[in-house]
């Protein structure tokens, strides 16, 4: 089947939005060198590929496989399970694929209640027999099997082996193409791939080092919504109260969304030898603190420290906004009574 | 709660140096009993807690933390229990989030010289993590709602790139 | 790398632990299911810390080349360092060795054998898992300067400047006063022996004033500390004296001339006067006069410069242009010996102090019986004429009392019995003590105890419930009256005296927290500052090169304090000698191609040792500063700075080790009841 | 401002007097008080001998239909002019909140006759706390028509309004001066009192009646020796013992003491201008109404000279007073 | 939780003394004998044993002596030596307890003080079957009962002038929900004990 002689490239999409597809050809005029040196032979985006034929496909058909999106269903698991099966490399391709990213917020609540505010709570839904998600459903040709909805939202490499990662909701453009030249050049001229499991197209340095804001010793005495300040344009962010998660989040974005008066929101995920990006956060931000000289009553230290936190409304998704399904504890727990605590 | 009757909790204690390891020291010295359900860390300093190490206390099998550092004003290192009691109370915010009851996560504040109170408090906090019940972190994650998380065929086969 | 060759031993500590904890048990399975984790071998002996056993480590570092250690014992507070010098001597790097409590934590708080057992093993898992993380590493070495900071010129301080500075060392001794000498300056005599304080204190005060290897800075504060053991840079405030000490001769012409006269309530307590150019008395060490400007009349109003005019010195020795002068000194090590202050009895209105004119303080009766105080060594009443006929003298004021201070004073009782005998001296008055119990211990304190009882002084022991002038017998009126239950035979009774002398108790001083802050050094629950331990080594503090003496650690007399100023010396000249100390090398680095220079550590450090790098983007950490809390390594959200000893690695293994085992693994139902 | 107000048993009859003139200088102060609905006795100092729980159960009644009352909104404050009540209240309100068993105890009881009270929910306080406290001494000075110049009064505190300490108190259970300062601020002059916070004597003019006199007769021979013209006070029971037995004391002890006691609201009205009849003046048995008397329109100028001291004399100590 | 580091101090006596007073710990055992309590208190001349006395006593297990004691009964409840105790001990309410403890065992009637208990159930009678108290009555009854001469000087004299200044009521008040209170108090009784 190897036709053409040219390598061959897949992008698949799971529990993502489509940016990540947006962002490929985000590329611009790269993308003329992308179609000249592989062959794509998947990518239901762009290109009019069934199922069959890639079940078709010989195991290790496919040389390079960018997979984006979490895995939510069951159908997600399967297309994961089958890609891994044939392709040679496989790219856990932007947040949702390296470590769960948007939808894996969901894991602060349970499925019903996921189902409650889609199908039947959400201002839009028009659903007045309240029909929810089926595993079955009947048509005159017979009972179909529809993909099963998890509990938990995963990450590509909770259920397969990954090779690389290239992180960012969406990963920018420069680092795409600069993976990709290491991959052309790997195929075409033999030049060696870093080691497996490397992550690619970010740095090992935080935001913060690509970030111009001028930044200081930090004491914070609370924390602002970007909506409540109107911060100085030169100065850091978290310093002004905003919480930018910059300082726990790999760089090699270019530091865009601070540079533009927004915070970071970590999309490039936890840096090297960190495992749990929101714990590192959540550290970092509440070390520096300041409550002022309260002296050493226990209690009223106590009571301006919660004052403080108040200002933080909603500190798992705001810490895990982008890693939750690769943080330590994956998700929230379903109590008794089957709601998640989460507000 | 299921196995509530053999239930016995595990609780991790994460200790300073200087003042809570010294309490537990005593509380040895002085033979006094507490549950054996506590195993102890020592760090320097409570400054030291890095919030991770609680998730992973939480995530490898604990039903309950135990954080323990110097009354405040009495840190070896002058503030540093004060940094801890932040990341504490910012912590604890998130783990109710995360459905985490915020009696498995306990702050004591144990000097040297409280080896007695180090074991009552300990005592207290075994009972109340025993009457919360496991916490059974593999078992939350694992769930997928009754649903084989692996299709079956294609699990079989192992890949190699 | 190496692979890891582990060794496990298990302690018996006698049957200390083997009592509790199936040691063998634990050392065979040890040896088995911890072989995958690189365990090679594992034993049990009785006494591990014994010679024997130390000897079998390390022979087993040798002939089974062993690269880790860990020792399943008593806590490591106790035998971490003897077992890592034993490690040392075979050849083995110390911080590989890793101990394991499971006597303190296991055998002596549990009482079900086979749940100890399980623990213990738990608790080796995790030291097992640890020591693989661990790292070799070398103590941090750094030189001493030789000079030294002495802050407070009482006798602890002074005691501990002369014996430095005899051993050929410098010495900057730091008062806050006008003059030196502290409290036993402003005593008459001292306990046991009565001898005269200025007597035995004077020549001290004298040689301290002229020594050439001592630097007196007297009106002087510390402002700032900086630095670590070896090198502080300290910086001082040294107030305005409003006189040229060059100058000046110390004739006192200048005091004799000032019409200002204020009652002083420093020196002598209140009870007497001084001008407002003063010395605090005239042996004052240094002699020079000072100038308080609250009072002085040149400089609330501009005029008057009597001092001025009549200083006979060439060139005027009076300057009221003086500023107050910063001085920067580098020292290696530092005493603290800032002392006490008196208890202020108004707190409790019972005692009627300050309401009642005839009952005075312990500070104030001590300058009555001053030959230099105010009454010229005179017992009188507030009046000034009168010399009383019955004196009440009531014990722990402010002591031993949870309202204000839950500790005793120590000097208190006699101190007591030696204002009874001077009372008994002076003017033959009748004697009462009120006392709760009656402490003199130490040499020559009891038979104090027993002359001033032949003296014929009347002891009741019963703490005073109240002095009060409201007369309610024939008999009380006119005099003050002091209630309080003969606890000897049950009852109450109201004793009509003249004077009653509250003998107050010893506090920390107002500021000792802000002065333990500046110092990095902490303050107990009731004010005074820590030591590293309370019996073994009560002078140093838990920060390297700083070191208390005297009243600041506790209440104590005379004595204790000179023992505690020449013991804290001896420990100076010692460093001072070994040119250099070693450190334990726990400690934060900053790996720096990973720090992105956000700068959320630069602030959390109390011992400044974290410095921002603006060239380099970076921030640095100075390892001789860093006390190794690692704060900043739990803080850095990059993960950029690693702490040895205690690294992520180390801590987050142990806990997989700790975890490994449930805690009713065995078969048993329900462990020991242990009730709430 | 609004108070829920507990007058207790005295208030409604011995202590007449109390209750009008409280009543009497509430308007002008711009004091409300809403009493609580059907209460009963605290139990005074004799419940607790008896059975500890029914007495605590008793006072409990009194704080849950406070609470359930909500006499002045959330802030739920309990005023008690008698010392006695007040200690009660207060000490049970605190107990319970101490001690989980008691507290669970008396919730029992109290579930007995439908009520329920959780320990904090009613901040008790005493009538002359939230008059020197609340309303303050400078509003009072302000308010004084009638100034008491030349009347040396001796304030008397008694026991139980400032102790025990064990229970935060609104003034220094030792040698309080809360008294001292109002009573100076309606222009008396004052006598500073040594024996202003000791015992009156109690119930023990009931059980042991010589013990009792012995208490009273310090208290008015010290009132006597520093030429108090009145005793003024804050409490039935100590104004009922110093007033009621003084002729008792007189005539067991040969003395002759003729000191009025009144209470300090009594005072305050008559420095307000209020008419003595709302007062409840008249219904002291030593009659005040001649050293009333003694009161003139103008401060008599001060005949102390300010006399120099001998050269002599030590200075009196200069340690700070407590704050 | 299990300690050896428990005295051994037998008494029972001790025991029960602390368990029956209410209120948090009394701080019993940190009695150090100083006698502040002893010197404060203002019917200290008339007690058989000063409280300092009776906290020894009560340490001994000396029961009857310390029931048969007249000193509780001459409490007057200044709290005095309760504020000035250098160890915090709720000397006041532990007064209280030796009196429902004297009671209980009979004991107060061989005390100097037989008489005190008969005054405090007066008062009680009326608060319970009233819901106030009623001094008329209860001077009355009282005084009818010990001392029946004082009675009349009491109702010749005070009482009347009492009346005439309208300082004393001829009837007791009642309070409206009386069932209400009467349930409350049964059920107090029936839990028992002193807390």
């Amino acid at each position: 089947m190897n036709d053409n002689g040219k390598p061959k490239l897949a992008m698949y999409w799971c529990a993502s939005c489509g940016g990540c597809e947006i962002s490929v050809l985000n590329i611009h005029e790269h993308i003329l060198d992308v179609d000249a040196v592989f062959d794509i032979v998947f990518f239901p985006c762009i290109a009019d590929f069934k199922l069959q034929d890639v079940q078709g496909y010989p195991d290790g058909y496919i040389d390079v496989c960018l997979f984006n999106g979490a895995i939510r269903n069951s159908e997600n698991e399967e297309m994961a399970h089958l890609l891994r099966k044939k392709s040679k490399i496989l790219v856990a391709y932007g947040s949702c694929s390296y470590e769960g990213c948007i939808p894996a917020l969901s894991n602060l609540t349970s499925k019903e209640a996921t189902f409650q505010t889609v199908y039947i709570d959400n201002p839009t839904i028009d659903n007045p027999d309240g029909i929810l998600p089926q595993t079955m459903t009947k048509v005159p040709e017979g009972e179909l099997e529809l993909p099963f909805f998890y509990n938990t939202v995963k990450s590509l490499d909770q259920v397969v082996e990954v090779d690389y990662y290239l992180p960012g909701c969406p990963p920018e453009p420069p680092q795409i193409w600069a993976v990709l030249e290491v991959v052309i050049a790997a195929l075409t001229q033999g030049a060696p791939l870093p080691p497996k499991g490397s992550i690619v197209g970010a740095k090992d340095v935080a935001v913060c080092e690509e970030c111009p804001r001028e930044k200081h010793e930090k004491t914070i005495a609370r924390f602002y919504r970007p909506y409540e300040i109107n911060p100085d344009p030169d100065l850091c962010l978290l310093e002004q109260g905003i919480i930018c998660m910059g300082i726990a989040t790999r760089g090699g974005c270019g530091a865009l969304c601070p540079q533009v008066g927004m915070g970071c929101r970590g999309c490039y995920g936890p840096l090297p030898g960190v495992e749990d990006q929101g714990a590192k956060m959540l550290s970092a931000i509440a070390s520096v603190i300041d409550v002022g000289d309260v002296g050493d009553d226990e209690k009223l230290l106590e009571q301006k420290i919660e004052e403080v936190i108040a200002t933080i409304p909603d500190p798992a998704g705001t810490f895990y906004r982008f890693s939750m399904a690769h943080s330590i504890l994956q998700r929230t727990r379903i109590s008794e009574n089957g709601k998640g605590d989460s507000e | 709660m299921t196995d509530q009757t053999n239930f016995e909790p595990m609780v991790v204690g994460f200790t300073c140096n200087w003042c809570s390891y010294r309490a537990a020291d005593l509380a040895g010295m002085s033979r006094i009993k507490y549950p054996p359900n506590i195993r102890l860390i020592r760090l320097m300093c409570s400054g030291r807690l890095d919030p991770t190490f609680v998730l992973k206390a939480f995530e490898g099998g604990a039903d309950g933390v135990l954080i323990s550092g110097c009354h405040p004003g009495e840190c070896h290192y002058l503030e540093q229990n004060y940094k801890m009691l932040k990341r504490f109370l910012l912590l604890r915010k998130m783990l109710i989030q995360m459905g985490i009851e915020p009696d498995r996560l306990k702050l004591l504040w144990a000097s040297a010289a409280e080896g007695a109170r180090f074991a009552e408090e300990v005592t207290k906090m075994v009972e109340t993590v025993r009457s919360l019940g496991p916490l059974n972190w593999s078992k939350v994650v694992d769930s997928n709602g009754g649903h084989a998380t692996v299709i079956p065929v294609l699990a079989k086969e192992e890949v190699t790139a | 790398m190496t692979e890891e060759r582990i060794g496990v031993y298990v302690c018996h500590c006698g049957t200390n632990i083997a009592g509790t904890v199936d040691v063998e048990e634990v050392s065979k399975w040890a040896g088995e299911k911890l072989k995958k984790d690189g365990v090679v071998v594992s034993r049990d002996y009785k006494f591990m810390c014994s010679s024997l056993g130390q000897e079998l480590i390390q022979a087993d570092i040798k002939e089974k080349s062993l690269n880790r250690v860990v020792v399943a014992a008593c806590s490591p507070h106790l035998h971490e360092k003897t077992f890592r010098t034993a490690c040392q001597k075979a050849d083995m790097n110390p911080y590989l060795c890793e101990m394991v409590s499971i006597r303190e934590q296991v055998s002596w708080v549990h009482t079900d054998k086979r749940v100890a057992t399980e623990k213990a093993k738990a608790l080796i898992s995790g030291g097992v898992l640890r020591v693989a993380k661990d790292e070799p590493l070398e103590a941090i070495h750094v030189p001493i300067n030789p000079a030294t900071l002495i802050v407070g010129a009482g006798i602890a301080g002074i005691q501990a400047a002369l014996e430095i500075a005899d051993s050929g060392f410098p010495v900057y001794l730091v008062e806050r006063d006008s003059s030196i000498g502290g409290h036993m300056a402003q005593f008459d005599k001292t306990f046991p022996t009565l001898d005269c304080a200025a007597c035995i204190l004077t020549p001290k005060m004298v040689d301290a004033g002229d020594h050439p290897n001592i630097t007196l800075l007297t009106l002087s504060e510390i402002e700032q500390v900086d630095g670590y053991v070896g090198n502080f840079t300290v910086t001082i405030r040294k107030g305005a004296r409003y006189v040229k000490e060059d100058v000046c001769t110390g004739c006192g012409i200048c005091i004799e001339k000032c019409p200002i006269k204020v009652i002083d309530t420093n020196f002598e307590a209140g009870l007497g006067y001084r001008k407002a150019i003063y010395r605090n008395f005239p042996q004052a060490i240094p002699k020079y006069p000072a100038i308080d400007t609250e009072h002085c009349t040149y400089f609330l109003h501009g005029k008057c410069k009597a001092c001025q005019l009549f200083c006979p010195t060439q060139p005027n020795s009076i300057d009221f242009e003086q500023q107050d002068e910063v001085i920067r000194i580098e020292v290696g090590n530092i005493i603290l010996a800032t002392g006490y202050d008196l208890f202020n009895s108004r707190r409790i209105p019972q005692y009627g102090y300050g309401r009642l004119a005839n009952v005075f303080t312990s500070l104030e009766f001590e300058r009555m019986c001053n030959a230099a105080g105010p009454t010229e060594g005179r017992v009188f009443l507030r009046d000034g004429i009168t010399q009383p006929k019955t004196v009440g003298i009531i014990h722990c004021v402010g002591s031993r009392d949870k309202h204000y201070n839950n500790y005793c004073s120590v000097i208190c009782c006699m101190q007591s019995l030696k204002f009874a005998h001077l009372v008994k001296e002076r003017t033959g008055a009748e004697v009462y003590e009120f006392y709760i119990d009656m402490r003199t211990a130490f040499k020559d304190y009891d038979e104090f105890y027993q002359r001033v009882l032949q003296e014929g002084v009347n002891f009741i022991r019963g703490r005073v419930a109240e002095a009060t002038d409201a007369a309610r017998l024939p008999g009380e009126e006119g005099k003050l009256i002091i209630q309080a239950e003969d606890t000897l035979i049950g009852k109450q009774r109201r004793i009509p005296v003249d004077m009653v002398i509250l003998s107050a108790g010893l506090e920390p001083r107002a500021d000792s927290e802000e002065v333990a802050k500046k110092f990095g050094i902490s303050c107990s629950s009731n004010g005074f500052f820590i030591e590293k331990h309370p019996k073994l080594d009560p002078i140093s503090t838990l920060t390297e090169g700083i070191f208390i003496a005297g009243a600041c650690q506790g209440p104590k007399d005379i004595p204790a304090s000179v023992t505690q100023g020449a013991a804290a010396a001896a420990r100076v000249l010692g460093r001072i000698q070994s040119k250099e100390l070693a450190l334990e090398p726990i400690r934060a680095s900053v790996i720096e191609e990973r720090c992105s220079g956000c700068r959320i550590c630069n602030d959390l450090c109390p011992f400044n040792a974290i410095t921002f790098n603006e060239e380099l983007n970076v921030t640095n950490i100075n390892q001789a500063l860093c006390q190794g809390c690692g704060t900043c390594v739990a803080a850095c959200p990059s993960g950029a700075i690693s702490g040895t000893q205690f690294s992520d690695e180390q801590i987050l293994a142990q806990l997989d080790g700790i975890l490994s085992l449930p805690i009713n693994s065995g078969k048993v139902k329900t462990l020991e009841s242990v009730p709430a | 401002m609004k108070y829920g107000y507990y007058p207790g048993c005295s208030l409604e009859r011995n202590a007449i007097a109390y209750q009008q003139s409280t009543m009497a200088i509430a308007k002008p102060l711009g004091i409300e008080f809403i009493e609580v609905e059907d209460w009963n006795c605290c139990g005074a100092t004799e419940y607790f001998a008896i059975d500890a729980l029914a007495a605590y159960a008793l006072v409990g009644r009194n704080l849950a239909l406070a609470s359930q009352q909500k006499l002045n909104g959330d802030r739920n404050q309990l005023v008690a002019p008698c010392s006695a009540c007040f200690l009660n209240l207060y000490k049970t309100d605190h107990y319970m909140a101490e001690d989980n068993k008691l507290n669970a105890n008396v919730n029992e009881a109290l579930a007995a006759g439908g009520l329920h009270y959780d320990p904090g929910t009613v901040k008790v306080r005493h009538l002359l706390d939230i008059i020197v406290n609340d309303i303050g001494y400078e509003a009072i000075a302000e308010r004084v028509t009638k100034p008491l110049f030349n009347l040396r009064v001796a304030p008397y505190y008694g026991c139980m309004i400032v102790r025990p300490a064990s229970i935060e108190s609104f003034d220094n259970p030792e040698y309080p001066t809360s008294l001292d300062k109002l009573t100076h601020s309606l222009g008396a002059e004052v006598v500073d009192f040594p024996l202003k916070a000791h015992c009156c004597g109690g119930h023990m003019t009931q059980i042991s009646e010589n013990t009792a006199l012995e208490l009273i007769r310090r208290l008015l021979k010290n009132a006597a020796d520093y030429d108090a013209d009145m005793i003024v006070t804050l409490c039935p029971m100590c104004q009922l013992n110093l007033d009621a037995y003084q002729e008792n004391v007189n005539k067991h002890f040969g003395t002759n003491f003729h000191i009025p006691v009144l209470y300090f609201t009594q005072l305050m009205g008559l420095a307000f201008g209020l008419s003595a009849n709302n007062l409840g003046l008249g219904k002291e048995f030593i009659n005040a109404k001649p050293a009333l008397d003694k009161i003139s329109s103008e401060p008599l100028k001060k005949q102390r000279r300010k006399k120099r001291p001998p050269k002599e004399t030590l200075p009196m100590p200069t340690m700070p007073e407590e704050s | 939780m299990e300690t050896n580091l428990q005295t051994s101090r037998t008494p029972t006596f001790y025991d029960e003394v602390i368990r029956d007073t209410p209120g948090g710990d009394p701080n019993l055992e940190m009695c150090i004998q100083c006698g502040t309590c002893g010197g404060s208190c203002p019917s200290g001349a008339d007690m058989d044993h000063t409280p300092r006395n009776l906290f020894a006593m009560i340490n001994a297990g000396m029961k009857e002596d310390v029931l048969r004691s007249n000193s509780p009964w001459y409490c007057v409840s200044c709290y005095y030596c309760m504020v000035r105790c250098p160890q915090e001990i709720h000397i006041t309410d532990i007064m209280y307890t030796l009196k429902r403890m004297a009671i209980k065992e009979g004991l107060y009637r061989e005390s100097s003080a037989s008489e005190a208990p008969g005054f405090s159930e007066t008062f009680i009678h009326y608060v319970e079957n009233y819901g106030r108290s009623f001094e008329l009555g209860l001077a009355t009854w009282h005084h009818l009962r010990y001392h029946p001469i004082n009675a009349i000087r009491m109702a010749s004299t005070m009482g009347l002038e009492l009346l005439r200044k309208g300082r004393m009521d001829l009837t007791p008040t009642r309070i409206k929900n009386m069932p209400q209170l009467k349930k409350i108090l049964k059920k107090a009784k029936a839990i028992g004990g002193t807390t």
